[in-house]
């Protein structure tokens, strides 16, 4: 393999790394906000990074062009996303998770 | 112009159809008035086609000029036209009756186009997935001029129609998907060969056929697939009863027999005489059951659907016999029923408005109040009980000929018995219609579907309705010259 | 060549199994916010195992799935979202 | 043997579960909703199969450009096309009668529907 | 919503890129119609439903719906009186050249009108859904 | 190997949705379950290289089909959620179960996943489309030129049916025009 090709790898399985990273938070995480957490920073970075890999690996320009197009959008709109969300269960009055109640958790 | 008639069956309703929904920006009320110039038109088209076939033999189009199997091919063959004009016919009396029974919004007009498109397209199509786009546009069709009643009960009915209906294509369409697997063809005249080519026995073929077949019974209303269909055509406006118990599943039927003697042919039913033996336990399943469900009916409309389920097993029996004889007589029959349904399902609707009544009991004593419709009401049940010399008669006259011809037996049987049961309900309700003291005492009760009174069209269309059904046996011999313009050859063996 | 194929299929895999993972989240909830983030998440996973399916390919025609697909996780978060806040309203 | 014809066949088999479950649904599910997603999943199913059978292996999509391939089929994908928008048109009128059967009778349980419709 | 601001405008070039490229690349009017139509619903869950249906005037929708349904069937038609069967796009060349391609294109432009329009319009319809009230009075 | 590893987890993900969205009680739940079925659904259909397929379900399963059903969703109510998933009826199941066999046994009859040489993507019809389609309409992809050109019928009667659904929700919905 070409050394773009192992970064490419590289970078593809840093981002596997983190979106396992967000999976285990999702399902261990006590309540929504610290979900909505894993799943806008950790997550986010691990799309953004196999994403990055898919534009190193493509070799033509269009293509290219249409993954970072790609990145920049996925960076946009997956924080707005799960921010909207978080709001949306603070509005309807779910309180955070705090250590006392969750110790049997 | 003649050249393209075929396609243009389809097409006029298309266009017709974008009209009212474009128009009711702005005008309340054109929807009859564009339907019915729309329909004539077909109806015209229609006519000439039939008389293109009927000198010229089989017309074959090959749509946007790509070959079969290719391209999409159409194909008029003497069943086609057949059906074309019913299709027509009946629009037309179904228009007439609903210019004053409603309903009048624009959208239902818009619908019944599409239904008429999607008809259409059905019966001239020479491609199986095609006919699969045109079962949903009709299906589509029918559930919206299904739940078009003002009733909450229509939505209800509509839905049940609409799932189990979807299950039906979606069965049909899977069918589809084994014989593009085992052939890689859509084109039914292509199919036809390439499937005796891969084996009568192979398991794709026989899947095919099942599934097919399962999913156009859902459609036609076999039992035990019937289930949506007493409601559909009780809890829907009497015009739409009228219109879908004459021709939804006629198509349907219609349909399957293009895909039996067409696509599967004669010589498939013979190679596997246990899928014929399929075919006909089912429908004589569906005579008996329907007849037995009719009889035990309280409700008029509700009897005249399960009337449907048996009649069209009186039908698939007739095409699944497969002998000449069978054939024609099924193929009377599917033509003669659409004509009877049609008719007493406008006529029941008539008795409604003009005493309120609906069931069976509150029939009693309605000869008198409203001597019309009750006349031809019981004419039409004559008709449909097979009394000669009406068309009923001829339809199953041929059909046990052909039965006793091929030594089934058991199809004989069956049909008399469900005779003697058409027979049992429709005398119970002519008996009370004359010869009982009446239940309901109040004059005119409000009109159900907001039309205001019966019009002298409405009287009109149910009174050709029962002339048609004894005219048309007259018609048996045109039947039979038209079966030998078919692209399929049905023979004794 | 082969290899480098293999290594993008197989992270595109591990990215879909992540997916099931969060699929978990779907079915137990406990509230609906959980179960959006937990689809909108599983949507994630799906693009970027869409974009690594183009890599692997060299179709850089998925990409454009990808991209429809971004567009429209988002579209469904803010649904689901504004779903649960005017729930019995308007909307 | 069992083993070969699940490695060569997996895809009909999931076309299998998937046609079970829609139907388990349509059939079983009490609520309306779930039965129009029912009906949906039953569809999907039957597109799997089909786009299974236009696949060939190595195969690009079929966009022609000169000196590539082979293809996979493109007619299956044309059908499903028009299945899946077929599949769409279907789920919007049946929302609509859901959306209409609550406003009159206020309920989506089928029993209870069933209740009040016969009566 | 700034983001549904900022992207709206995105996805609309999109739409119209999926719709006008389905003839050398995967896509074309249904998928663009759809995406196209995915924006007005992404702009009305940002900003209401309500303001959303006066700022679009929902008179486009069967304008769209219908108008649709004319340019496909105009085109089979316009074929036909060419000399051609319906839908013989070929029959254009007389016409102008590339007329399949360009036959194919306006095709797609037709469906993605459709589909646009329907979408929106079964979007608008359901969130309004079914006025009981209304329909007591009148019968 | 790797592909199918890969499809094969697609399957489990697929098939895990359609479990969810038919078991669990909230419909709202299963409405979601639904939607991330949409998603993997269109991954499958990318790795069966089917783009034109993979995007209209993306456009179609993810966008309009969950849309409208949160819609219907906001109109109606769900019921109450006394249980997190619905009770599996065994008869049921014995039932479908049945059907399912009855599709099944005949699995082993299809061609293999992949073969070139069946019916469909090695037969006539195919092979015609794939040789002809560029010349014959100057479309490179294929699947357009099929869609709009050789079954433009078939196209057109797609255009309708989504045309009816609008004219028919309206009349469902007893409305005279879009409002």
């Amino acid at each position: 393999m070409t050394p773009v090709e192992w970064a490419a790898v590289a970078l593809a399985v840093g981002g596997a790394f983190f979106a396992g990273v967000a999976a285990v938070g999702i399902v261990r995480l006590p309540d929504v906000y610290t979900r909505a957490h894993a799943a806008s920073k950790s997550d986010t970075l691990g799309a953004v990074l196999a994403i990055g890999a898919a534009a190193l690996a493509l070799r033509s320009g269009l293509s290219t062009a249409k993954s970072v197009f790609l990145l920049v959008f996925t960076f946009v709109t997956n924080p707005t996303a799960a921010h909207a969300i978080a709001r949306a269960a603070q509005d309807q009055g779910i309180t955070p998770w705090t250590a006392d109640e969750g110790e049997d958790a | 112009m003649i050249d393209h008639l075929i396609v243009l069956l389809v097409v006029a309703p298309i266009l017709g159809s974008a009209v009212p929904t474009l128009a009711s920006l702005r005008y309340d009320r054109v929807g009859w008035s564009v339907a019915t110039v729309t329909t004539l038109v077909h109806a015209a088209f229609a006519g000439v086609l039939t008389w293109t076939v009927w000198t010229d033999g089989v017309v074959r189009y090959a749509v946007g000029g790509f070959a079969a199997p290719y391209g999409i091919e159409l194909v008029a063959d003497g069943l086609t036209v057949l059906l074309v004009a019913l299709i027509s016919a009946v629009s037309l009396g179904v228009l007439a009756y609903a210019r004053r029974a409603g309903p009048h919004a624009n959208s239902f007009y818009a619908q019944f186009l599409l239904l008429v498109a999607g008809l259409s397209g059905m019966t001239v199509t020479g491609d199986v997935f095609n006919l699969y786009v045109f079962l949903e546009i009709t299906g589509l069709a029918a559930y919206g001029l299904v739940a078009s009643g003002r009733e909450a009960r229509s939505a209800v009915a509509a839905l049940k129609y609409l799932i189990i209906g979807t299950i039906g294509a979606s069965l049909y369409l899977l069918g589809v998907g084994y014989a593009l697997a085992a052939t890689g063809t859509l084109n039914m005249a292509d199919l036809s060969v390439k499937l005796a080519d891969v084996g009568y026995d192979s398991t794709l073929v026989l899947t095919a056929f099942g599934l097919i077949m399962a999913g156009l019974a859902v459609k036609v209303a076999l039992f035990p697939l019937h289930t949506w269909q007493p409601d559909a055509y009780t809890d829907s406006p009497d015009s739409v009863s009228a219109f879908i118990a004459a021709l939804v599943s006629t198509v349907s039927a219609y349909a399957l027999a293009r895909i039996l003697f067409s696509v599967f042919t004669v010589d498939f039913l013979r190679a596997v005489p246990a899928a014929r033996a399929a075919l006909v336990a089912v429908a004589c399943v569906s005579i008996i059951a329907g007849s037995v469900l009719a009889v035990a009916q309280a409700d008029v409309q509700r009897m005249l659907a399960y009337s449907s389920v048996s009649q069209f097993g009186l039908v698939i029996a007739g095409f699944a016999v497969a002998t000449p004889l069978a054939v024609a007589g099924a193929t009377v029959h599917l033509v003669g029923h659409a004509v009877m349904k049609g008719g007493l399902f406008a006529a029941s609707g008539i008795i409604e408005r003009e005493t309120g009544a609906t069931t069976v009991g509150g029939y009693a004593g309605m000869g008198g109040r409203t001597p019309l419709a009750a006349g031809t009401f019981t004419l039409l049940a004559l008709a449909m009980v097979g009394v000669p010399p009406a068309v009923g008669f001829v339809g199953k006259w041929y059909i046990v000929l052909g039965a006793v011809n091929a030594g089934l037996w058991p199809v004989v049987a069956v049909l008399l018995v469900s005779t003697l049961l058409t027979l049992a309900y429709f005398a119970r309700l002519g008996e009370r219609l004359y010869f009982a003291e009446p239940t309901i005492r109040s004059e005119p009760a409000a009109a159900a579907d907001g039309g205001e009174a019966v019009s002298t069209a409405m009287i009109a269309t149910v009174v050709v309705a029962a002339v048609l059904a004894v005219a048309l046996t007259a018609a048996v011999p045109v039947v039979d010259a038209l079966l030998d313009r078919t692209v399929f050859e049905v023979i004794a063996g | 060549m082969v290899e480098f194929e293999t290594a993008l299929l197989a992270v595109a895999g591990a990215f879909v199994a992540f997916a099931v993972v969060a699929l978990y989240r779907v079915y137990v909830g406990p509230t609906t916010h959980d179960r959006v983030i937990a689809v909108n998440v599983a949507g994630t996973n799906t693009v970027v195992a869409i974009a690594l399916i183009a890599a692997a390919f060299q179709q850089s025609t998925f990409l454009d799935v990808a991209l429809v697909y971004a567009l429209l996780n988002f579209l469904l978060s803010i649904a689901f979202s504004k779903f649960n806040v005017e729930r019995g309203g308007v909307l | 043997m069992t083993l070969e014809l699940l490695t060569t066949h997996y895809n009909y088999y999931a076309v299998v579960v998937l046609l079970g479950i829609g139907l388990y649904t349509i059939i079983e599910s009490p609520n309306l909703v779930k039965k129009v997603i029912g009906m949906n999943v039953f569809q999907t199913g039957i597109f799997l199969f089909f786009i299974t059978l236009a696949f060939r292996a190595d195969a690009a999509p079929p966009v022609i450009s000169d000196g590539a391939g082979p293809y996979v089929s493109p007619l299956p994908h044309v059908l499903i096309l028009t299945a899946i928008v077929v599949g769409v048109s279907l789920t919007a009128v049946a929302l609509a009668l859901v959306v209409r059967v609550y406003a009159e009778y206020g309920t989506l349980d089928e029993e209870t529907l069933e209740g009040l419709y016969h009566d | 919503m700034t983001t549904v601001r900022f992207v709206a405008p995105f996805i609309l070039t999109f739409a119209l890129f999926v719709m006008f490229h389905g003839a050398d690349s995967p896509g074309g009017g249904f998928q663009g119609g759809v995406i196209a139509g995915s924006v007005v619903m992404m702009l009305a869950f940002a900003y209401g439903i309500d303001s959303t249906r006066r700022w679009l005037d929902v008179r486009a929708v069967p304008a769209l719906a219908s108008g649709g349904v004319f340019v496909f069937v105009g085109i089979g038609l316009g074929a036909m009186a060419l000399g051609g069967q319906f839908l013989q796009y070929a029959e254009y060349e007389a016409l102008f050249s590339h007329a399949i391609k360009y036959g194919i294109e306006l095709v797609e432009l037709g469906i993605g009108a459709i589909v646009a329009g329907v979408a929106i319009g079964l979007f608008f319809l359901l969130a309004t859904g079914f006025d009981h009230i209304t329909e007591e009075e009148t019968t | 190997m790797t592909l199918t590893l890969l499809e094969g987890a697609v399957l489990v993900f697929v098939v895990g949705c359609a479990l969810g969205a038919a078991l669990l009680k909230d419909t709202l739940a299963a409405v979601m379950a639904f939607a991330a079925y949409s998603l993997g659904v269109s991954v499958l259909w990318l790795i069966l290289q089917a783009p034109d397929v993979g995007l209209t379900e993306a456009a179609v399963g993810a966008g309009i089909m969950t849309v409208l059903f949160l819609l219907a969703l906001s109109n109606t109510s769900s019921p109450d959620v006394d249980r997190l998933l619905e009770p599996v009826r065994w008869r049921t199941v014995a039932l479908v179960g049945g059907f399912a066999l009855l599709i099944g046994v005949t699995v082993p009859a299809l061609p293999a996943i992949g073969d070139p040489g069946s019916a469909v993507a090695g037969g006539e019809v195919t092979q015609y489309y794939l040789e002809n389609a560029y010349a014959e309409t100057e479309v490179r992809n294929a699947v357009t030129a099929v869609l709009a050109a050789y079954r433009g019928f078939d196209t057109l009667g797609e255009g309708v049916v989504v045309f009816a659904a609008v004219v028919v929700a309206l009349s469902v919905l007893r409305r005279e025009v879009v409002a």
